[in-house]
């Protein structure tokens, strides 16, 4: 019986002390249609030791190695440190921190955690975390819903830019509760929202502006931010949050800054990990604090006056407010959020500006490199971060799963989203992409082309 | 020992783990200058052994399972396997993009695919999608379900979720968030849902039912099959709240009960750590009706091979609730705590979780604690009230659970439900031994004696922990949630 | 600057504290003749991104998977556990428990060991630890000759069945100290020592007893101990620890017991690892203990007369006694021996005794698969532990190298040591190896021998 | 906090860790039965959490790198960083069998054989081998070499090796191992050699000497050259015990000074762990004289392919000093270590080492602390001794070093050197910030404090552990070195 610790004694005495016969007489309040019988077979047990191995050979199936896939999860160098600490037992097998006193470390770290994001974002306030960025978009529509106590009409408008599986998971999200997601259109030919042509807006809750955007592009965040505020909506900027090590934060964007920062946390020291678990950040103005979804810590004082930390404000939140809370979040992404903490510890300002500025250096040198190909060319005119879109004069689809075959990951299709973009590609180069690992794409890509012509 | 500063205090203006990014300094490429960060964020300047050793001494502040016995209630506190944290954390795992190509991601998609499997038949359900990030993910993802089945077919009246007082507070917020209202049903005085309440409340705007089972007040809902035909008959679907599976798992199939859609904490039942607040996993299944509706992606198999299923394959689907694949890692660790348990395993679960919370029930009892329901049987956990103790000696729950503290045991659940005065919802798991039970009734029975003798030292409780009591009204009132270095004063 | 905290700013203030202009100043005693001037090119400095991928790309190359190579190092499960927990940091970067009150949690966790240790050999005393097998061998025998204080000869007889490269560096650590080994000699024919032709002997210090023996045999260590013993002769048991969960350990061997256990405790809890940090154990006599080598916890109590652990019979120590130390070893194998103390804790007798079994049964499966082939063959007949010779009619080193291109790791080859056993192989199977396994060794030595032939 | 009990008591008769040993039971096979073992072994009988939860407790009750300051003379007790140990434990490692066949080691054998050139190339020596498994076991081999060098020249009168006074006791034990009888050799008051002496001592009889450089009074040895001219003349060698080389590597090479041989502890300079006890690493180098007798095995380059050189390839060697390759485990930190220093990082280790010890020893001089060799540089330690304080104020260097843990720093090696009285030698490596050094300072002058207004708060120190100061001579005396049920009474 693995992770069970009786004994037959044990058994024999535990029954005794409750005065039934056997195990199944505990279960006796369960009507007995309703006591299973034998379950569809189920796999037998496996010691460590079986699946083990069998793990290892389904991880060994898996791919491995220099990858340009980027759109929403990055290959970045995580630090050795960064998850021997964090998979520590009295971090890993911790559980939320209620017993305050209990749970000094993980309380600290995520008032340390804070106060990073604060820093990142260049925000006031920070919460513990949302499942993740896409989510996280939707919990931030529905706080300025709850914050924007002027306008009434539920409707948001999203960038086209964004990235599209941002927009199905807040549409997702944000569906049932009578809100309506808006498109603010972009210009297909730069890639990025033309601030030239925006339009009249009115009565709208909010706006929402990537940066970098889906194609890696940087949208023109000063006048969108100036334009919504002109017209009384909020802004919520959703940013790749390495990047913002480097470039302008949403609390400096325009006149005012942005509103509501979210995102995804992934490229703070999480591994792309097939998807998750990542965490969603979420930054606001301090005004906006009480609308908040998810746990905020918050300094206080002991009864001697000491120090120490405490989750706090926890009557916006379901287990105190239930159908009236700001959100239903109850677990949230902690064991990450406490990697990433120790992550950006370890970078500091300085690392993760270098790491930001080397990812766009070799995406530059990627685009150049592959752009040397005939017929591969760059879709958008203009800056990018760390990913551009190309475009390589024929369906990418098919170039795509060759160049996998060949042990290159070369990006993300862009026709899945928009037939017209059958041919595009969107590509992304980290710091952990090397001069041979450019090369070994061009060369692949070059067979890949002319095998296809 | 010496409080321990905030990191940003270890800091030295240019220090830095050099090692961690790269060595030659910053080019800025092609961005203009007036998108550049003018000031640099305000983070910790550390070397690495500042960081590390910083962070290996918070983690010692943290009460944990592998450190304390952690009988927290409705959170089924187990052992977390470390075996599945290392093999969730494979080289292949943890560097395939989710964008992976079908090809590259066999590996990770068997695993998946599996898993839906034995979720499937363990519950009596009809499909599973793992996609939920949590359970209140779960839940979401288990009302929209509801809320898409009713409109699809035509039926915009159901506008009313029924919810148990006693139920979590995420299923009523996970109603409303679905844009439903909510209506609590009371508890009757054996604990289980008043029926005559719900025959009331059921009509022509149910919508369905969100319910746990055994509930959070620890018992099992015996006439949940009466429950499920009336609120079926009213043209309703029932909601399974998983977050207490780990009572029946193998034991008794809430697909047998009735339930239309069903939630499942794998960070619960399937002991995928808790990390200090999560990550988790909301695991969705769904009967018959509701099985078109579930969240993408899902995972299929074709002959040998495995593939995503999208929007293509389900047109129905309530759509996704996570840019990839919700929680990939925590799904990989409970697919092997899973394949460890296999058949047996799993059943044993259930009678071991029982049988560790009848004994400590039945010994509290003897010893003269207030037993909740005293005529019935604690599910895997179970309610004691200190009432009287409050009463009487102005010691109550919060103090009995701060003392704990004290003694080397995490605190129970204090004040939830919140229909039982001064309580404590006490979940002691199976993976704990008798010994560890019996020292915390000892310890229980030791604080009552200390109440009696000197009510002020249990008041005053904790003594020996990194802090004393904290103060969460001025916490909550002089709102101190970020560092800011003015505010550090001398360290 | 990697690993050096020191700003700008903390140079310039220490320098000053300090009162020197610079850091080389600080050198100035050091002649300029013998101050380093440019060193040969060392490589670089790589960021921890570059060295984690360079050593990724080796880790692949080297060989990994089910391994039929045994001689001395067993490919076992190790519980996922063992190693999570013995790298944290408070075991992994702790120094020699010199400061007691400051490292319980070591010298607990020694004590354990100890415990354990002498539960397994059934001897009343073991140390904290030597190097390895083969380097405590020699450390066990300077110690026979201190202890058997009647036999000034120096000489020890060693099994000519003990592993030969035991006997090689028990050569290296004794041979400068008038100590001479002498052979036991062996029956060819069964691979074990003949009880029935036994010498006879005199003035010598010690026996040494291999159990299992190099090629997997057992011997028959009850006669052989009662005859040294009778002779004034100690004896000295290597052996497999895992294999004492089944078999009869050298605290019970003959009328008396062995004197004198030990061995290597890589099958323990210890990865394959390239051979090493492996750790030594060596457990005796109560009555010896002071003539042991190596440190050793004892169980004292403190102030308040609460208990606690130290190192104890320091005396016996280098860092005290230097010349007349029982040895000159001061770090030993600590990390390995936390590793290996959780792993026996995990396993208990009934886990390890179940190990000790599989690998039997499953040893023996694979000879009886092997022997299926036209001319393989048992080497010896006669029971084994898990490891067996195997004769395979033709020179096993290009059979053993064409199975490893095929990715088999076979065997030890043991012509290397013996000419005249050009033809014969050393396989082992422990619980790791599935039926599977066996098939596919079974299968790829039969096209091996087939094209060979 | 409780006590924690030992792990057998914990343990209850047939409980285990399930999932960790083959299901099924156990079957004997053809072994006879009197070869079998009657009585299980004692061993703990716990279930996986019991033992995790106890080892992470027990983990908790250490002072280490990661906790605490470490400023212990002698052990280069420096940051271990996490990389290494990630690295070194990748499963192409971890897994590869040590007879495994060269062409299934080479990425092994590449990390081995670059180790050994850096090594060469920043100590000056002609080549490496790796395979000692400790500093002592280092020291054995070039003690050994030596011997086998003068044999080789039929020179066998040579049967005595000089050890300064203030050499740390393996080297006296080392040659004593290696069959030599030991000379010492005083120390003159500014801590060099004293050479008068040494002149004295050296003839015919004469093998070789052991020095560190640094010595262990944490000086240079400035005539070094000298002295290396002198042994050489008589016709001995000279053996650099290199447990000091982090004062000077980069900066000065033990090959230029004159030394025939040495070893380098790679858990002390090149930072791998020292694991509360080892492994370790004792890698031995040798100049052109010795380097035929190096230990085996070592690998070699051909071409791009390597493959290890054995006692065919090295006839002289003095053989083999483990089974297989040393602790090659701890040879892959180092090697990843060394790569990330690079050659410029090498020099900054000796650099800021030596920095961080006379910053502390000025300080502490400055608070009026007595430096033992005021009038010299500190290399990368230095002597403090509190003889004035155990005088004036009973309370010496014990009850400094038990005080300074209860102030969160682990104490210095104290009574080390043992010709310096009531002595703290210090060494607080390059890894740690100047803040730190500063806390420590602070600590120092609390403490003597403390020791003029309350002396038995010292004597008694340390107050804050999980013990208090611990009866040793009873340790000793009563010799408890195995648990055994009847002894361990009522837990
Ligand atoms: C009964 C019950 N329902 C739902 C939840 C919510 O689950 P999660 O925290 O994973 O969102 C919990 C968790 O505490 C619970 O106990
Ligand atoms: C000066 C000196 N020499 C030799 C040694 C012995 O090294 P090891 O402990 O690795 O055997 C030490 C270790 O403490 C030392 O400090």
């Amino acid at each position: 019986m693995p992770f069970i610790p009786h004994t037959e004694d044990d058994i024999r005495e535990m029954l005794a002390a409750i005065g039934v016969p056997d195990l199944d007489t505990l279960f006796d309040e369960i009507p007995a249609e309703l006591r299973a019988g034998r379950l569809p077979p189920l796999p037998p047990a496996l010691q460590e030791m079986d699946i083990s191995r069998l793990m290892q050979e389904r991880a060994a199936r898996d791919q491995t190695g220099p990858c340009f896939i980027g759109a929403g999860a990055y290959q970045h160098h995580v630090p050795a440190a960064v998850w021997q600490l964090a998979t520590r037992g009295e971090f890993y097998s911790a559980y939320t921190p209620y017993q305050a006193e209990a749970s000094q470390g993980t309380l600290q770290l995520i008032y340390e955690y804070q106060s990073m994001m604060c820093g990142l974002m260049a925000m006031e306030v920070s919460n513990a975390s949302l499942y993740d960025g896409a989510s996280g978009l939707g919990e931030a529509m529905l706080m300025a819903v709850r914050a924007n106590q002027k306008i009434r009409s539920g409707r948001i408008l999203i960038a086209d830019s964004l990235h599209p599986v941002y927009r199905q998971v807040a549409q997702t999200v944000v569906g049932n509760q009578g809100v309506t997601l808006e498109s603010l259109p972009l210009d297909a030919a730069s890639g990025v929202i033309d601030t030239d042509a925006l339009p009249p807006i009115d009565d709208v809750v909010a706006v929402v502006i990537p940066q970098p955007n889906f194609f890696g592009r940087l949208e023109a965040v000063d006048r969108l931010t100036d334009w919504a505020h002109a017209a009384g909506a909020l802004v919520i900027g959703v940013v790749n949050p390495l990047a913002m090590a480097l470039l302008r934060p949403p609390g400096e964007w325009g006149e005012r800054g942005a509103d509501i920062a979210c995102g995804d946390g992934q490229p703070l020291g999480v591994p792309l990990s097939s998807g998750g678990p990542y965490y969603g950040f979420l930054c606001c103005r301090r005004s906006m604090v009480r609308r908040m979804p998810g746990r905020i810590v918050g300094r206080t004082v002991d009864l001697d006056g000491n120090p120490g930390y405490t989750l706090t404000l926890q009557a916006r939140e379901q287990h105190i407010r239930r159908s009236r809370a700001t959100s239903n979040i109850c677990t949230n992404q902690g064991l990450v959020v406490t990697a990433s903490t120790i992550h950006m510890a370890l970078l500091g300002a300085e690392g993760l500006r270098r790491v930001a500025a080397r990812c766009h250096e070799q995406t530059r040198a990627l685009v150049q490199t592959l752009c040397e190909l005939p017929g591969v060319r760059p879709l958008h005119q203009g800056v990018c971060f760390h990913e551009r879109a190309l475009d390589l004069g024929q369906p990418a689809g098919p170039v795509l799963e060759r160049l996998a075959s060949r042990g290159v990951m070369g990006g993300y299709p862009l026709g899945q989203h928009d037939p017209a973009q059958a041919n595009a590609v969107l590509v992304c180069a980290t710091e952990c992409i090397t001069e041979a690992d450019i090369r070994a794409y061009r060369d692949a890509l070059a067979d890949v082309l002319r095998e296809a012509a | 020992m010496r409080q321990d500063r905030l990191i940003f205090e270890h800091g030295r203006p240019g220090r830095r783990a050099a090692a961690q990014a790269p060595a030659t300094a910053v080019q800025t490429g092609e961005l203009p200058a007036d998108m550049l960060r003018q000031q640099p964020p305000r983070l910790p300047e550390v070397s690495e052994l500042q960081a590390v050793r910083h962070y290996t001494r918070l983690s010692q502040k943290n009460f944990s399972i592998d450190t304390q016995f952690y009988p927290l209630g409705s959170c089924t506190m187990k052992y977390n396997p470390r075996a599945s944290n290392s093999l969730a954390m494979l080289p292949g795992f943890l560097q395939r993009h989710p964008w992976a190509p079908d090809g590259q991601s066999q590996g990770f998609l068997a695993c998946v695919h599996e898993l839906q499997g034995m979720l499937r038949d363990v519950t009596g359900l009809a499909a599973f999608s793992l996609t939920p990030m949590a359970g209140a993910q779960g839940e979401f993802a288990g009302v929209a379900m509801i809320r898409a089945y009713h409109r699809a077919r035509g039926d915009g009246e159901r506008t009313e979720i029924l919810v148990p007082d006693a139920a979590h507070g995420t299923n009523p917020a996970t109603a409303v968030m679905c844009g439903f209202s909510v209506r609590e049903l009371p508890t009757d005085a054996d604990g289980d849902v008043d029926m005559q309440a719900l025959r009331e409340a059921l009509g022509p705007k149910t919508a369905g039912i969100m319910l746990t089972n055994p509930s959070t007040l620890g018992v099992f809902e015996r006439r949940i099959r009466e429950m499920a035909d009336l609120v079926h008959e009213a043209g309703g679907l029932l909601y399974y709240d998983g977050a207490n599976l780990n009572a029946i798992l193998g034991k008794s199939r809430p697909g047998d009960m009735g339930f239309d859609v069903i939630h499942i904490n794998l960070h619960k039942t399937f002991s995928t750590p808790h990390g200090g607040g999560g990550p988790g996993a909301g695991a969705i299944g769904a009967g018959e009706r509701l099985q078109g509706f579930l969240p993408i992606p899902m995972a299929a198999r074709e002959g040998s091979r495995y593939r995503w299923l999208t929007e293509d394959d389900r047109p129905q689907s309530i759509g996704r609730l996570s840019a990839f694949m919700g929680n990939a890692g925590v799904i990989l660790r409970a697919y092997v705590y899973a394949r460890m348990l296999g058949a047996e395993g799993m059943v044993r679960v259930a009678e071991f979780a029982t049988l560790n919370a009848n004994y400590l029930m039945s010994r509290l009892r003897a010893e003269g604690f207030q037993v909740w329901f005293p005529q019935r049987r604690a599910s895997h956990e179970f309610i004691i009230s200190l009432k009287r103790e409050s009463r009487e000696l102005g010691v109550g729950a919060m103090d009995f659970a701060k003392r704990l503290l004290d003694y080397g045991y995490h605190a129970p659940t204090a004040y939830f439900p919140l229909l039982v005065p001064e309580c404590l919802l006490i979940e002691p798991t199976e993976t704990e031994t008798r010994e560890e039970l019996d020292g915390f009734i000892d310890a229980m029975v030791a604080i009552r004696q200390e109440a009696r003798r000197d009510p002020e030292l249990v008041q005053g409780a904790p003594h020996g922990l990194p802090v004393r009591r904290l103060d969460e009204v001025r916490a909550a009132r002089d709102l101190d949630l970020c560092w800011a270095p003015d505010a550090a004063g001398a360290t």
